[in-house]
């Protein structure tokens, strides 16, 4: 039965660890870089032009006008329901993960304006947990869906997910079909969703909202993947193509719309937003 | 515990009762259903008991969709092809009629045999066999047959052409259109509920679980082998995360629990077939007086209300 | 320029002339019938199971309930808006083609019961003009629908067609949408179109209605292809695979529901009349 | 010859003058452009004049879609995918800003240069490229954006991946669903409008004509290969279907005719774009004023009364 085992580890798909590697060091070029370095350059290596991971308040500051973002939803925090307890417990990790990244949850919602034009926000942050979707991250993006609708402007995405939240069991993977109902009443409100695709973008949220997009962009190199490429290798035990499962091969085989580098993430995420902006009504 | 657990569901039979059920989220009759289940069940899962349903779920003689079909549906026709690519053997789809009136149904097919299993990839269904799903699902709503989904897969499949041909795309669209549908839909996992690709089938009005059915966002030794670093530890994982029927009723995650014979589906088809019938059958009588608005409009409510936080 | 003319030809599918065969002669197994025994058979090679072509009047009498068929449009004919002359006159060909074949047109329609359930029929014949559809099949078509919405019943057609009805210009293009459109109306009116695809059903057919059935079946070993193998193994010079473009190749790729043996089809059809009868409204 | 063919048009203005004309089937303001297109057109076609429109739609410097796209649209964001399996080159499709309002475009891309004439396949989709033009068109549908096809295809493709891929039914399904759509929608043959590959992108509210563009069931040289056994008789297979834009709106096919530069549309690209802009802008405004409903119902009826029979 091993194959059994191989197929069910599809919900963990967090990048090979960077070893003792510092975080500035980039994994690409092997640059390194202070932290005001990175910072001026969005977190995108000048040197190779690798995009390192981006915090999820940094992502929202590099998108919107200054000033404009009003956060919502910023209260919400997990429970425990099945009182989870492997090696620590939930709600003990749940605690470290606010500690280290300063966030309530995987995912900060929010409205603001981006080159003038209004628009809600949903973006997720890796640090927290993996980026892992549980009942906050489903709640905030569900909300995040009520607002734009109320206020008749789009949303933007911008997600990073490792996997499931497996410490809350079945509800994780009920996020799924709770984010895609929030879409499609969204979409039935008349507005757009824009997803931006971020490393790694994988499992649940890859299999719900992230694929919904009106527009879906990704930044190069991402991983967009239901499985990542270490599950499948070890189940199919196939030599893997060059760019398995990365952004490129996403855009070659047709599930994405663009790559697009960070730095020009915000106008062309602007023209999008003045696209979708309703034609005079 | 087995007063414990009954305690949870009379618990949350209390709260049903006193909740100001906003906008017709919940069906009438779920207050009596909840109330049957209860006073059906005697003793609440032990661990042993949950992992006994992991077993069940599992076990090689479990009746499959097409025993199903076989002894619920007049009149069966399958249909094959995503009108794309390929027909995807993991996913059966097609028309029958079920107690006189016709029905889309589809279904996760596993193999009996090495041979079947291989050519049903143990039930894995690629984004092909999602895009057949997505057919039959647009059939049904164009003349306004009930779907009926019956759902029993491992998980979602970790291929090279899995990913290429877009199965997280694929999943996500399936549920949408699941959620867009004018139909009665009721979904039912007969044996194993496995993460994205059984959500992909199962965002139904009605969501039921066979009794000894698992429903999981990853496999109990995936879980394991994550969490204790060991996928040894199944049983231990599968304790912590609680798969079972019972408890997904508890959770809100499902709507009823359909029953099984004594010692498990397999030892007798054609009861289980009998019991999951007449659960489907009161589920789409329930269904069927609902107006399609409302029932698009609950269906998506219901979802949305899954969760706990504060 | 040659790739110019050779993806040009995709018109004309026509299966290979049998030569100097009789055409009571099995292409498959040489087999030799007398007329009346391939009608006993349904024109299908009692040795080998080869599927003759069979005309449309006899195609009606084989799937209906005896005396039930009653046609509906047999006096539509093509006019000649083109006035069109290539080797002969469009007018001569057409004349030709009636004294041929004893039909006004390349379809039969009307209505008729299958084992005591009502339905409208549509039923080509290869035998006049290749099947090729021009502005009277097109129009015959969407009466069928018309009629099948007008009496709350499914539409069976039965396709068989070579290609365009080139000496009708664009308005053979025409018939493309015009059919499709006839085929949303019906659906727009709850009704199905069971699709029967027969030997060759390509080009434009198959470009339009015959592909927009709610089931899609088609006999053993029928060339169902937009360009059939000549043409495209003149453009692209590959050697192509053995079942190129045959029922059993569509099925595997997941366009059809089903190959039928023509002996199986009324018995399959009426269980999908009974299927798609309204459910008691 | 040019008199006659003018008593044609005139002949058939007459008589959509004296038509009852059945469910709004016939768009209001049609008998007016019909006038003006009679008052521009000074000689009819003769079968030289005919060959020459062969000749320039396929010319070698014509402006093909992006080359219109670069002129008339503003914040223009190419999409690509179908979602499945492939980006098609052959067929681009996006959105952009036209006159102030946002649109859906879509159009077959030519080559200019020998690679990028096999990298776009000569404009020919694979049913990859038709099911990325569904995927648009439900954008549009979804968000009330008007969708503007331009068609510029020489025929659709002989490939052994375009059968086993499902073109047959991926031309028949784009047609199905803009039969569908409730936004206007406005489609112009822009060079080569060949056979199911143009008509899988041209089941349009109004479909316009280049002034020099041809619009055909089969090509010239297959036309002749065929019925003349001999493809070099192209020249002589052309005068006999008439596959030029005058003889379109003469026969029904086509709504109107978007004149070109003295020349063709080649030897003034800014001119063409500024011509064709005019055209559709003229166009979308009459069908912006229709309500979604009847716009459905004109569309559908307008194809399905074409053809000439007795
Ligand atoms: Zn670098
Ligand atoms: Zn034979």
């Amino acid at each position: 039965m091993s194959s059994r085992i191989d197929v069910s580890i599809e919900h963990r798909n967090v990048p090979e660890p960077p070893g003792k590697q510092h975080p500035n060091t980039c994994p690409e070029c092997q640059s390194h870089y202070r932290d005001d370095e990175l910072e001026a350059a969005l977190w995108v290596c000048p040197h190779c032009g690798h995009h390192f991971p981006m915090r999820a308040r940094a992502r929202v500051a590099s998108l919107v006008d200054q000033g404009t973002f009003v956060e919502e939803a910023a209260e919400l925090r997990s429970e425990d329901p099945l009182q989870f307890f492997d090696l620590r417990p939930y709600t003990e990790r749940l605690a470290e993960a606010e500690m280290k990244t300063g966030l309530g949850e995987a995912m900060v919602i929010g409205h603001a304006s981006i080159e003038g034009t209004s628009c809600e926000l949903a973006v997720m942050d890796f640090s927290f947990m993996g980026g892992s979707m549980g009942s906050v991250v489903g709640e905030k993006f569900s909300r995040a869906c009520d607002s734009a609708a109320e206020r008749g402007v789009p949303l933007v995405s911008v997600t990073a997910s490792g996997g499931a939240r497996m410490q809350e069991g079945i509800l994780s993977l009920m996020q799924l079909p709770k984010t895609v109902c929030a879409v499609e009443d969204l979409h039935d409100a008349g507005q757009a969703l824009i997803s931006v695709m971020t490393h790694p973008t994988t499992a649940g949220v890859l299999a719900s909202f992230a694929s919904l997009g009106d527009v879906i962009v990704a930044e190069p190199g991402a991983l967009v993947a239901f499985t990542g490429p270490r599950v499948v290798q070890q189940t199919t035990r196939e030599k893997l193509p060059e760019d398995f499962g990365l952004a490129e091969q996403n855009l070659r085989f047709g599930h994405i719309d663009a790559i697009v580098p960070r730095p020009e993430l915000k106008p062309y995420v602007s023209r999008l937003l003045r696209l979708f902006a309703r034609n005079g009504d | 515990m087995a007063t414990d657990h009954e305690l949870h569901l009379r618990d949350r039979l209390t709260r049903l009762r006193s909740l100001n059920l906003l906008g017709g989220v919940r069906l009438s009759g779920e207050l009596e259903k909840l109330q049957r289940q209860l006073d059906r069940i005697q003793t609440a899962p032990t661990d042993e008991e949950i992992w006994r349903s992991v077993e069940l779920a599992r076990h090689q003689d479990r009746p499959y969709t097409l025993d199903y079909v076989e002894r619920l549906l007049d009149d069966w026709v399958e249909l094959h092809g995503d009108r794309g690519r390929a027909d995807d053997a993991a996913l059966v789809v097609g028309l029958g009629k079920f107690n006189g009136r016709t029905i889309a149904l589809l279904g996760n097919q596993k193999g009996r045999d090495i041979k079947e299993r291989t050519h049903r990839n143990f039930g894995m269904a690629y984004p092909e066999g999602y895009r057949k799903a997505m057919r039959l699902m647009e059939l049904a709503d164009r003349h306004r047959f009930p779907l009926v989904s019956l759902v029993d897969i491992p998980g979602a499949y970790p291929g090279v052409a899995a990913e290429q041909h877009g199965q997280g795309g694929a999943i996500a669209r399936a549920q949408a259109l699941m959620s867009r549908l004018d139909v009665p839909t009721v979904a039912c996992v007969i044996g194993e509920g496995g993460s994205g690709g059984a959500i992909a089938t199962a965002l139904a009005d009605k969501v039921l679980m066979q009794e000894n059915a698992i429903y999981t966002v990853i496999s109990p030794e995936g879980c394991a082998a994550i969490l204790w670093r060991d996928a040894a530890e199944a049983k231990k994982a599968a304790a912590a995360f609680k798969p079972d029927a019972v408890h997904c009723l508890e959770l809100g995650v499902i709507d009823g629990i359909v029953p099984e014979p004594e010692g498990g589906a397999h030892t007798d088809p054609d009861q289980s077939a009998k019991l999951l019938g007449e659960s489907l059958e009161e589920a789409l009588e329930e269904l069927e007086s609902v107006p399609a608005d409302d029932l698009k409009r609950r269906r998506r409510a219901k979802f949305r209300s899954l969760g706990v936080y504060a």
